[in-house]
């Protein structure tokens, strides 16, 4: 997204955050550098959807399978294969972008639903096969304890190592965003018929973006791992989707960093307003609906337009996603 | 293998369709008219399988009382969906549809709550009135009484939906309105009153969709969660916003179950989503006219 | 340049275009005209390659194009413009020119380099060609209507096509907006050497700027000539400008 | 002057060590100060038990119920106390998510520093913790998930289990049904963790039992699968001599009630753990299938002592409803772990472990003890078989037997195998 920031404050504002993003473990108990890394973690992979799902209008409906081959890989790489983790986490992301690569083949010939009902039934099978081949995934009780490089041996270095890994994929992320593949993606969102009537092969772009999302899930996924030692067939359930979807939508989808919000606000509640309440879903429920009513365009997004950070605020129907016109067209 | 034995295994994969369609009928015709993917569709269908059994136990539980739950359920769901559409939907529209997802997430999280608050976390159960007790049996296959009984109810349900869109003024325009909105409120009809009256048929259905399934099933929170999958895996492969493809959806996904259970038992839990892909793979907008 | 030949396209039984045939030299500003409903839009979308026409075939430079998809057709120098206004609404103006120029020159898919270096320089002159220089920052969804339209031809400049294939590129407009339209069509058909084919609902709009113009009734070719010979034949005149015109 | 100076270096040393003691994380001991006092050591606070449980979605009603258990042990336990202390308790909803419940379990230990950590009816869940608690040294208490990796091959000395698990389940309905004339069978099951471990189990135990029986076919549903009757069709038009359905919780009661309308209960005899389950039985009223064969670790009828018939009717009394098996687990998960801090005579982790190590209870259906060399309690099993009584409007297991924990249970031997020690 073009939004026109004043370079200068927008780069002392992401420093300011580096760095309390660094001295938190210092100054927090070790629970919540736990916490931090799992928000951090779940973080990657909601702003790897939002490549699809904000900048390409792809309807990325189950995301999470492939954050669970990422993890999976990891888990396979150490626990079967008996290599070293460092090749885990390389094979995680390449996996996660493999699997991305042969769903995407498939589901960028359809469009929007047809497209996101498609890929939940896909991604449903990759679940089942992880959810059956016990002897090998261990099935729905997934695979525990599962040994790490010492480097990664304290809470304190497991946070640092997240915190690495993430700065450098969002940095990644941002490059392949604001690159001429980004604002080609954009394009693609906003009006795939055009898109091809100005020579862009959507299909190849929306597959580039698929794998790339994929193999950040993928990212997201290994850290996952070295975060808790553990991977679960239910990272590959739908919900988890849905879940990754909201944080998307509810941070702002059409902000870069809007996805990092949503996932610090979903993961902060069921953490702790867990503790408190048993109806804590529906809490995330009414939040929801506020959300919706009150900040259409995500928390970011609010921000973002209070702050006058963004061109000229326009009126809704101008921006309406154009899905009837694009749906009717073929 | 023994003919009777697959013929048998039709006759229960089509009465488990009939369930499915009326649920997904209701799915798609919302998503038809209004544009609008429900996901608390299934919170709905759930309500009114609890709705059904509290109905039919303040009744005495007797033969009559399951049949007045069965006929009262729905309302229960309808007046629900309604209160919603009303105070909140009614006002979204004109949104994205990702953001519709989200919202009617948002309710079914909300319901799903309060489901648990009014009924408790222990699953229910409510039998079969007397007369659909027991098994039957037609051309030499023993059914359960109650399946055959679903046969029946299926194609009603399907005769009461064409002759709401074919033959009442508000079907129709409900019809005009899912393949031209604007149309229709240039002719001057009130296009909000249109939409909330395609949501009432949407609610009813679902409800029904829950009072029908109460007596086969346990019923239980978490039943939203295993329906809306299905139902939109049905509506998709039938077309969206099509309610005759929610009736060939059903079908085919019904019969592919229960007839690939003589093959393949072992793997029972990949039919739904392997028919899917085959669908859509040969067919990406679903086997009828889709209006998305 | 471009011919179709005895190309038929129809949708569930109904013919929407029957045998249609036309030609388009090279500089040439050809209009296609016929009421409503007469297969206009199909016809541009069996050009662009939106369509695949069930028979005949279309030619481009020789070549034939009609089975390839539409952004191939727009690499081999087509660009169109749709009927109705058919842009990137989240994206700035200068974004959706770029997004094509950057196309064209086959960038698309590079991850690598800030996308605010590449192209700028023939984006800036596409821009300023259509008088957009001004509004490049604003978002396109915020353009008033007639910007809009002109967005949509600054758009497909940007593929730099040696075809430009317009729809209805003055509906909805006023009078003055019309005229000025069609002034800077002239203008850059002259300036970029550009060959024209479009198709308008506003005779006088269509008599005065059309070098050749083909008549479409019910999907099928009735005549394509010069304006003064259009004029004057029968089958058109009872056809399509019937009593008005007598 | 010089007393002055006593005084204060005294109060000095006092405020010290009460201020050190006050510091000190959940290991030590009261010292000096109350140890002076002699006789019972008392605990310097109250203990702490962290549960990670589902209280939402399907799966609630389990861990509602003991939950329910548990609170009920704990008003017997409080009123007299343990060593001067009480026992207080904080639950997490894991929702039956494993991620939340791994974070859940993390919060407890290091934000809440809970003592012990008990859960949960997800044995995803239940393993995660258990790796987790190994790493942390905490100890955990399995009450309801029956996975017996819990306490089998992924068990340590960490983690114990209350309830029974797949593997005593397993051999228990084998070896009764190895005396049965069947031979064809046919193993229907949830397709999930549960479903394929107490299958697995079952028909090791039944080809062991009985060599010569056949598996006729296998059907595996989607868990959460409303509608059974089709599944039950095709099992029944391939004819076998008997079913084994491996399924639990809401699943079960469909199983039931399909078993029950296709009319199979009056031609294929059934066999399913937890079939007898009160909680099961009593939703479905006169809709529940006659004659299935079913075994679970308690029964609020069976038997019929007065200490079953005082906790059944405590139970009764506290929440409108009798006792399930999660409540008689969660209502014995209070009492070990009373009584090891008893034993123990410290909050000290490892002597608690040491303590619960071996230790016996009584408990509503006699003594119950926790095996040393696997930490899984030693718990009998009933075998019964559905039946419509006059006296209720539900079905009831009858024709009882016992089976001895020590029967069924794998020794420790096996279990050292399985561990690969």
């Amino acid at each position: 997204m073009r939004q026109g920031i004043g370079e200068s404050r927008s780069r002392g504002a992401v420093a300011a955050v580096l760095a309390t993003l660094l001295l938190l473990p210092v100054v927090l108990p070790v629970f919540y550098t736990y916490i931090a890394a799992l928000i951090l973690v779940t973080a990657l992979l909601a702003m790897s959807l939002n490549l699809v799902l904000g900048y390409g209008g792809i309807y990325q409906f189950h995301h999470a399978v492939f954050y669970g081959v990422g993890a999976y890989a990891l888990a396979l790489t150490v626990t079967k294969a008996g290599l070293s983790a460092w090749i885990g986490f390389l094979a995680g992301p390449l996996a996660a972008a493999a699997a991305g690569c042969l769903i995407g083949w498939f589901c960028v010939r359809l469009t929007r639903l047809y497209f996101g009902m498609l890929q939940i039934s896909l991604g449903s099978l990759l679940w089942i096969i992880v959810l059956r081949w016990y002897p090998v995934t261990g099935g729905d009780d997934g695979i525990h304890g599962i040994p790490m490089p010492s480097l990664l041996a304290s809470p304190t270095s497991v946070y640092y190592f997240i915190l690495a890994v993430v700065a450098l994929c969002l940095v990644v992320l941002y490059r392949v965003t604001s690159s001429p593949f980004g604002a080609t993606l954009q394009a693609v969102r906003d009006n795939p018929q055009r898109c091809e009537a100005v020579g862009v092969n959507v299909r190849r772009h929306q597959l580039v973006a698929i794998v790339i999302a994929a193999g950040i899930a993928g990212v997201a996924g290994v850290l996952y791992v070295a975060l808790e030692r553990s991977v679960f067939a239910s990272m590959l359930f739908w919900v988890l989707s849905l879940e990754i979807l909201v944080m998307c939508l509810l941070g702002g989808w059409f902000t870069f960093a809007g996805p990092i919000v949503g996932a610090a606000i979903i993961v902060a509640l069921r953490t702790f307003v867990g503790r408190y309440t048993e109806n804590w879903t529906m809490i995330l429920g009414i939040m929801m609906i506020l959300l919706i009513f009150f900040m259409p365009e995500g928390v970011m997004g609010f921000l973002l337009d209070r702050l006058g950070r963004r061109p000229s605020a326009v009126e809704e129907e101008a921006l309406a996603y154009p899905a009837q016109t694009a749906g009717k067209g073929g | 293998m023994d003919l009777s034995v697959v013929g048998s295994q039709l006759l229960v994969g089509l009465s488990r369709a009939m369930i499915l369609f009326i649920v997904s009928a209701g799915l798609s015709f919302v998503l038809g008219v209004l544009r609008v993917p429900n996901i608390f569709h299934g919170s709905l269908y759930m309500i009114g399988a609890f709705s059904a059994f509290s109905i039919a136990t303040w009744l005495g539980g007797q033969s009559t009382g399951l049949w007045l739950a069965m006929l009262a359920a729905p309302v229960v769901a309808v007046a629900i969906g309604m209160i919603v559409e009303r105070a909140l939907l009614a006002h979204l529209y004109r949104r994205e549809h990702l953001m519709l997802i989200l919202f009617t997430w948002g309710v079914m999280l909300i319901l799903n709550d309060l489901v648990k608050l009014a009924w408790g976390p222990t699953y229910r159960s409510i039998m079969p009135p007397a007369a659909l007790q027991g098994s039957a049996s037609l051309l030499g296959i023993a059914l359960p009484r109650y399946n055959l009984f679903l046969l029946l109810i299926g194609p009603l349900v399907a005769v009461g939906l064409w002759l709401f869109t074919q033959r009442t003024r508000i079907g129709k325009i409900a019809r005009a309105a899912a393949v031209d909105q604007e149309m229709v409120a240039i002719l001057g009809i009130n296009v909000s009153r249109v939409l909330a009256v395609a949501f009432l048929v949407g609610c009813y259905l679902a409800g029904l969709g829950g009072a029908l399934v109460a007596p086969t099933t346990s019923i239980t929170l978490g039943m939203d969660h295993s329906i809306i999958v299905d139902a939109f895996l049905i509506v998709t492969i039938g077309g969206l916003g099509n309610i005759w493809g929610a009736l060939v959806g059903a079908l085919v996904f019904g019969v592919t179950q229960s007839l690939g259970l003589l093959v393949w038992p072992q793997f029972a839990v990949v039919f739904p989503y392997l028919t899917v892909v085959i669908v859509l793979l040969l067919r990406p907008r679903g086997l009828l006219r889709s209006v998305w | 340049m471009l011919r179709v030949e005895e190309v038929s396209k129809s949708f569930d039984g109904f013919r929407a275009v029957h045998q249609a045939h036309l030609s388009v030299e090279a500089g040439a500003i050809v209009a296609v005209i016929g009421p409503n409903g007469a297969g206009k839009t199909t016809l541009f979308n069996l050009i662009t390659g939106v369509l695949t026409p069930d028979r005949g075939r279309v030619l481009f430079e020789g070549v034939e194009i009609s089975r390839q998809p539409p952004y191939e057709i727009c690499r081999r120098g087509i660009a169109r413009t749709f009927q109705i206004a058919n842009i990137f609404p989240r994206l700035t103006v200068f974004a959706n020119v770029q997004v094509a120029v950057l196309a064209h020159e086959r960038q698309s898919l590079n991850l690598i380099r800030p996308a605010r270096t590449l192209a700028v320089r023939e984006t800036t002159s596409i821009l300023e060609g259509t008088g957009l220089q001004h509004k490049a920052r604003r978002l396109a969804g915020a353009l008033s209507h007639g910007d809009q339209r002109i967005l949509e031809i600054a758009i497909a400049l940007g593929s730099q096509p040696r075809l430009l294939v317009l729809d209805e590129p003055t509906a909805g407009m006023s009078p003055e907006e019309t005229a000025a339209t069609m002034a800077l069509i002239r203008r850059l058909a002259r300036e970029r050497g550009l060959t024209i084919l479009f198709c308008e609902h506003d005779m006088e709009v269509v008599f005065s700027v059309a070098e050749s113009i083909m008549v479409m009734r019910q999907g099928r070719t009735i005549v394509q000539g010069p304006p003064d010979a259009v004029r004057q034949n029968r089958e058109v005149q009872e056809a399509y400008l019937g009593t008005s015109h007598a | 002057m010089k007393r002055m100076k006593g005084l204060a270096l005294m109060v000095l040393v006092v405020g010290l060590s009460v201020a050190f003691a006050a510091q000190a994380p959940a290991t030590t001991l009261g010292t000096a100060p109350t140890s002076l006092l002699a006789q019972a050591p008392r605990l310097e606070r109250n203990i702490k038990v962290g549960i990670v449980d589902t209280y939402s979605g399907p799966a609630a009603v389990f861990g509602t119920d003991a939950l329910n258990g548990f609170k009920l042990a704990l008003a017997e336990i409080n009123k007299e106390g343990v060593l001067g202390a009480k026992i207080d308790f904080v639950t997490r909803d894991e929702r039956f998510s494993p991620e939340i419940g791994l974070s859940m379990a993390r919060e407890l230990i290091l934000q809440e520093k809970v003592d012990v950590v008990v859960g949960t009816i997800n044995s995803a869940t239940a393993l995660a913790i258990s790796s987790y608690v190994k790493d942390q040294k905490v100890p955990f208490v399995v009450w309801i998930s029956k996975s017996e990796k819990i306490t089998g091959a992924k068990g340590h000395r960490y983690v114990f289990s209350t309830g029974e698990n797949t593997a005593m389940a397993g051999r228990a309905i084998a070896e009764a049904m190895a005396r049965r004339p069947y031979v064809k069978y046919w193993l229907a099951a949830d397709d999930y963790e549960y479903g394929h471990e107490i299958t697995n189990s079952f028909w090791k135990f039944m080809k062991r039992a009985k060599p010569e029986v056949t598996l006729a076919g296998q059907t595996w549903w989607r868990p959460g699968e409303p509608d059974l009757v089709p599944y039950l069709t095709a099992i029944m038009g391939a004819k076998p001599d008997v079913v084994f359905f491996g399924t639990g919780g809401a699943s079960m009661a469909n199983v039931l009630k399909a078993v029950k309308t296709t009319g199979m209960s009056e031609r294929i005899p059934a066999a399913i753990h937890t079939a007898i389950d009160h909680a099961v039985l009593k939703p479905l009223g006169v809709g529940a299938p006659e004659g299935v064969v079913g075994t679970i670790d308690y029964l609020w009828y069976y038997p019929d002592t007065p200490a079953n018939r005082a906790f059944a009717k405590a139970f009764q009394d506290a929440y409108g409803g009798p006792p399930g098996f999660p409540a008689f687990h969660g209502y014995n998960t209070a009492y070990f772990i009373a009584q090891a801090f008893k034993k123990a005579r410290s909050l000290e982790r490892e002597k608690f472990i040491d303590a619960l190590e071996g230790l016996s209870i009584n408990t509503p259906v006699g003594q119950v003890e926790m095996r040393a060399c696997d930490h899984q309690a030693v718990l009998p099993l009933f075998l019964g078989v559905t039946k419509r009584t006059p006296q209720y409007d539900f079905l009831v297991a009858t024709s009882i037997t016992t089976l001895r924990g020590e029967e069924v249970m794998p020794s420790c031997d096996d279990i050292k195998k399985a561990r690969g020690q």
